[in-house]
């Protein structure tokens, strides 16, 4: 499904996020990525939906070469992957419904379809009471349970989660994380960056650990 | 797609009223530059009907040195009135003459009191066709007329008409460029008001390109604001200029031109209204274009 | 203090160089506002220029019954030059009167041949002071000399001057209302391009408040970057229009009067150059401060 | 030094974040506010920096009324408090050292001190060497330190830290908590919102606990 070879991504000469990280990534496969602050785990997610290109090595996501994808082609693979961002990406000036909804208006679904699934996304994550509220009219945990609901909304094939608990409590911690098992128990390839240790000694699954930029441990529980 | 459109539409709609001040400021900054380019337009477009309507005056006078015999001033008019050039040949007697010359003297008539009503030649009034209101139809005609001896003396006002025909060609050239500096003026402030309007916008462009959007998807609904700010704009300066023509525009330029002819003020006419609106349509759609080409990158 | 300025003025200098494309739009957008009203001021006081120049030659022309003799003019001059309006009064004899419309007639003087040396009367051709080119100085000139049986008939060309003034009168109308809607223009845009700058700056705005920045230290930073952006725009504008006199007005001016009198296009003088760069501040400066009232919220 | 008194936030009718909270807090005193997602948390904090005003209740800082004071004074209050937003709220156009050394020149301090305390602040926090990038080149967890640095470096005698330490791993994260604990030995007053269970545990405080907008529990160790 997600396969890296010698991939390398610096920014300007001495400043480099990744080192020449070669990893697959079966289909269906849930895989946690951690490293200390600064390690390179949103640099890593980032290059698998197009948000930057490395600067050294090829990625291939269902076989096909993103190095290589055009600004044309970046759209349809943004559509089989869903995306929670660290810092959100909500828009403020948009509604809850709105922003989940944004998602599957890119994609071109019907406007009976639309209001469904974004119904039953934002149940999911305890939020279909805040549905008219802007996100700035929230707390820091349900603007990220927005972000989540609108990555799930799109029955993603791949689902980047960058720090998803960062500003959940445990409940809902757990709550999410049964959320993205169900995902990932439909098939979804789930990829989770997190400090939270805790997280995957409660739900072992496969580790990459970055440091530095390295892969420095790849580890099946 | 009829699906897309009316989505397109909607989003195109929320996105103006969601951001009334962007939205009316884009709209009134074109209002503006529109109003002010139609308005220069409607003073040149006068002032050129003022001008034609002047030039309709040009016309060869013929003196004679006798005035002629009864039954050779009819075949004489034929004749004259046969040239390619000639719309129309008047005979002035030399009473008329002089009861012209009074009558342009105005103030200053009581001075010709008491001269002899022979004093001024008789003479052909000769007036040109349309196309002819120029130097080389005066001077085709006049060399016609030199052919025959009857005609003492030629007077076709070269001097003046030459000066006119300058200044015609000065005002057109003083328009075009007045024109084009506005309408410059007009593109640049709109593409950056509209470039301004999609700055403080840039997440939403840039969360619209995260979540899957195409680059087409993403623009639509902002090229229709453009387009629909365009044409509300335009209607705005139209409007606008309505008013000023009705209140303001007409009368001065009816006292202005002081006309001696029955010049009465051009506005613009059907077409050139839908052009206004149109102008409107393509200067917001046009701005939008422009400025999004920089803003979504993908 | 000094420290707190000179941070300031690093702060504006900062802005203006980390948003380029703000800025410049700003700059370009008052600019264009500033040089079209001066345009306009430039046409409006030449226009009264060249009507001051005219109304100069207003004058009162009283004509002799008889020609006075020798002794008797000279006190007479002196007489009507005594009066509060008049400037100078000079003696016009018949012959020269004769010349004089013959120059008039011009093309058509030849009509005058073989007519009496004697046909004009002789007159006194009494021109007015500056204060006094109107109907009233006019009128009190007239009163007097009426009382002097001598004059035969007095011309003052009464219908000329009263369409004359209405004339000027509905110039400065129509400069005034001209000028007014594009000061409102100006304003509207300049204040709405530095409200979408601000707008896309609001993060900034809303940082600055919440690290405990008091309102003047965030306002004014921006307002100085106003009145910056506004000397460079006006700066911009005289540069333009300097040129643009130089290249076009000025010719153009020159022979659309087709000045009878010796009349030289006016460009804006030293004072003048320096209230435009002023109002590029107080433009720049105002519209930030209006803005800024709407988005500095504590 | 801070005091509530029946404080009663709402938003619109129904929507109440915070109900008839009384609480007093010591000069110098370390105390942990936690509870489940929008429990009310931000909302508690925003009102002792003067970001919203209660719509029942008075709530004193140092002895003053803060709920009564004018637009005009509470920049003067806004510089004895330092706040870590949950948001971070740093200036992307702004590099890492300006965006610190706002905090200070909002102040009106001279060039020469600035720069002094805002290396100094960076280098507490581990970014020294990130002085000139942009927030948005760095990682979230370094803008976390980013905002946690600009809290710090105005020496403030209240701390409000809004989940600090949600994007920090476990090593940086207990090096924050000692710079937390340095300012507080100082005399700085700190008032640290998270949901971070182990913190608490690891670091044992007074601990006030928010659910649904209520107190519903003030424990000291
Ligand atoms: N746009 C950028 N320009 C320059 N440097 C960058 C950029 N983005 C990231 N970096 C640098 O690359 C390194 C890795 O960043 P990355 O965001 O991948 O870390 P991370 O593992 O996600 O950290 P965290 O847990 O703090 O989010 C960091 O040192 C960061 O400063
Ligand atoms: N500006 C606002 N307008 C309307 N409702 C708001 C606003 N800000 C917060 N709320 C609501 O108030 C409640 C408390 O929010 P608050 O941000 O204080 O929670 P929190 O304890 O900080 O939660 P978290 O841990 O998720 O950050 C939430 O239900 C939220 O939806
Ligand atoms: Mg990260
Ligand atoms: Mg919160």
């Amino acid at each position: 499904m997600i396969q890296l070879f010698n991939v390398t991504k610096s920014y300007g000469k001495e400043n480099v996020a990744l080192r020449e990280m070669t990893v697959h990534i079966e289909k269906g496969e849930f895989t946690y990525v951690t490293g200390p602050s600064g390690a390179g785990k949103t640099t890593f997610l980032n290059m698998l939906y197009g948000a930057c290109k490395p600067t050294r090595g090829q990625i291939l996501i269902n076989g096909i070469n993103i190095t290589r994808m055009s600004g044309r082609q970046i759209p349809y693979l943004r559509r089989k992957i869903g995306v929670v961002f660290q810092d959100y990406k909500l828009l403020n000036s948009r509604s809850v419904y709105e922003n989940v909804a944004f998602a599957l208006e890119a994609q071109g679904k019907k406007r009976y379809e639309v209001s469904k699934r974004v119904y039953k996304a934002l149940k999911e994550v305890g939020l279909e009471h805040r549905l008219q509220r802007k996100p700035i009219e929230l707390s820091g945990g349900e603007q990220q349970r927005i972000a989540i609901a609108r990555a799930l909304v799109v029955e993603p094939l791949i689902l980047l989660a960058d720090e998803p608990s960062g500003n959940l409590d445990q409940e809902v911690t757990l709550e999410i994380m049964e959320l993205f098992k169900r995902a990932n128990a439909r098939g979804t390839t789930v990829l989770l960056a997190t400090h939270d240790h805790s997280l995957y000694k409660r739900f072992p699954k496969r580790v990459l650990g970055l440091e530095d930029g390295r892969l420095i441990m790849d580890h099946q529980p | 797609m009829l699906d897309n459109i009316s989505y397109f539409i909607r989003r195109a709609l929320r996105n103006m009223r969601q951001w009334p001040v962007l939205c009316s400021a884009a709209i009134l900054t074109m209002a503006v530059a529109l109003a002010t380019m139609a308005t220069f337009f409607l003073v040149v477009i006068n002032i050129q009907g003022l001008a034609t309507s002047w030039s309709e005056e040009v016309q060869v006078v013929a003196y004679f040195q006798y005035p002629p015999a009864g039954n050779q001033l009819a075949p004489l008019i034929r004749k004259v009135e046969a040239f390619a050039d000639v719309k129309q040949a008047i005979y002035i007697t030399k009473t008329e003459a002089l009861k012209r010359f009074e009558a342009r003297l105005g103030d200053d008539a009581g001075l010709l009191e008491g001269v002899s009503r022979d004093l001024l030649p008789a003479s052909l009034e000769i007036s040109l066709k349309s196309g002819s209101h120029n130097r080389e139809g005066v001077a085709r005609v006049v060399a016609e007329l030199k052919k025959d001896s009857r005609f003492d003396d030629l007077r076709f006002g070269q001097e003046w008409l030459e000066r006119f025909e300058n200044f015609v060609d000065l005002l057109k050239f003083v328009g075009l460029v007045l024109g084009s500096f506005f309408l410059l003026a007009a593109l640049f402030i709109v593409s950056n008001t509209i470039k301004l309007t999609l700055y403080a916008r840039r997440d939403e462009l840039e969360i619209m390109a995260l979540v899957g959007a195409t680059k087409r998807f993403i623009q639509i609904p902002f090229l229709l604001e453009g387009a629909l700010q365009g044409l509300a704009s335009g209607v705005c300066a139209l409007g606008f200029l309505t008013l000023a023509y009705k209140l303001l525009l007409q009368k001065s330029l009816q006292t202005f031109w002081l006309t001696p002819v029955g010049f009465d003020p051009i506005f613009l006419n059907g077409n050139q209204q839908l052009i206004l609106v149109l102008c409107g349509i393509l200067l917001g759609s046009l701005g939008s274009l422009v400025s999004l080409r920089k803003f979504v990158r993908l």
